[in-house]
């Protein structure tokens, strides 16, 4: 069963998917599942070990399965300093 | 700014000017003897190209509060007396001060040590992303792997 | 202000209140992201002793030079563009700035370990004494033996 | 033969000594010796082996000979920063 969820791009992953923020229906069984759905749609380039993904304002496991209404970020590697 | 415990230390997020000035003020403490600050500002360099500025972006919700754990984290673990942590987004010229960190302690092995941590643990864990300007190509955002 | 060679940075004792912030501004430079600061400040108590305040007295001919040798040792062991240092002497009230350093550095490595270094050293070299003044009873030069 | 030098005191070295500088003609053959003279003179109260010594504003060993003319301090352990 399809499960409504947000997601928000941030830099790289940003300009990749030529958005910021999708609302979305999917079937993915966890958040692994929905980032190879997502970078296969949207064409990412990021292979999911080079990333950390965060539900809800904190950092998650990939094998964490999507609720309704979860605004998901995938966070690619951080270049602050 | 985020409180953690100790009354005058945080961690923030700052879309304008960080005021390293006022933020040393807040560290004064009749008990600290030491005070050890870090500031990281944007270079006209990286890695042999010329850079004329920045932008940062950040996941702000999740920036403030790791931030804000990385500050509890250190507080914890040094015997220092305050800390605080800023961290500047938007767009940068060359020379503005991107992070700010200051610790103020009884002893300076206290305050350089936490000092340290916390830009590390700043560079290494906070969702922020530098995208560089440069004189002779397109502006490119840093993913350095080597923090993965 | 000694000169040691590269321009901003030097070693100097001040007679008068330390400005901190006039000397970051020295610091500036746009091929350095790093800056690290410390200040060593008048604490209210030591080895479980109130203090009220202290004052420093200095051989200030030897003080100004063994000074200026260390940040110019400093200078050419780290990676670091400048280093900029101060030493009070008089009398300074709990909460005064007693000794500032400030580096400035391509990469923040070399920014905190030369102002480690500096610090360090000046503690051990430089023939400048304290005394303290105490609640409880009459002032008291410190000779600690510990750097001999 | 005597040597005329002017020797200047510091932190409790000059509590002890109870003066700042003086000028003096010394005999001593070296600058141990002339600590030796001085600490006899006004109880200076220090061992040499605490001390560092300095002859017209520089570090000097303390086997060095007095020069007509030399500023001569003592200098006890520092304290500053």
């Amino acid at each position: 069963m399809a499960v409504e969820v947000s997601i928000r791009y941030f830099a790289n992953l940003r300009e990749r998917a030529g958005i910021e923020h999708e609302q979305i229906a999917s079937e993915a069984a966890d958040l692994a599942a929905l980032y190879e759905e997502r970078s296969h749609a949207l064409d990412l380039g990021w292979p999911r070990e080079h990333l950390r993904v965060a539900a809800n304002g904190a950092f998650v496991v990939w094998s964490r399965p999507l609720e309704t209404g979860d605004e998901i970020v995938f966070i690619p590697p951080v270049s602050g300093g | 700014m985020t409180d953690v415990g100790s009354a005058p230390s945080g961690f923030r997020i700052a879309e304008t000017a960080i005021d390293g000035a006022t933020l040393l003020q807040r560290l004064d403490d009749a008990a600290a003897g030491a005070c050890c600050v870090f500031e990281g500002r944007v270079r006209n360099h990286h890695q042999g190209r010329a850079v004329t500025g920045l932008d940062y972006d950040a996941y702000v919700e999740l920036a403030q509060s790791e931030g804000a754990a990385i500050v509890a984290e250190a507080l914890e673990r040094f015997a220092v007396t305050a800390i605080v942590c800023e961290h500047r987004i938007g767009t940068l010229a060359v020379g503005e001060v991107a992070v700010w960190v200051g610790v103020s302690a009884g002893h300076r092995d206290a305050a350089f040590a936490a000092c340290r941590r916390v830009i590390d643990e700043v560079k290494a864990r906070v969702p922020i992303w530098k995208r560089e300007h440069y004189v002779e190509q397109s502006p490119q955002w840093l993913h350095p792997l080597d923090g993965v």
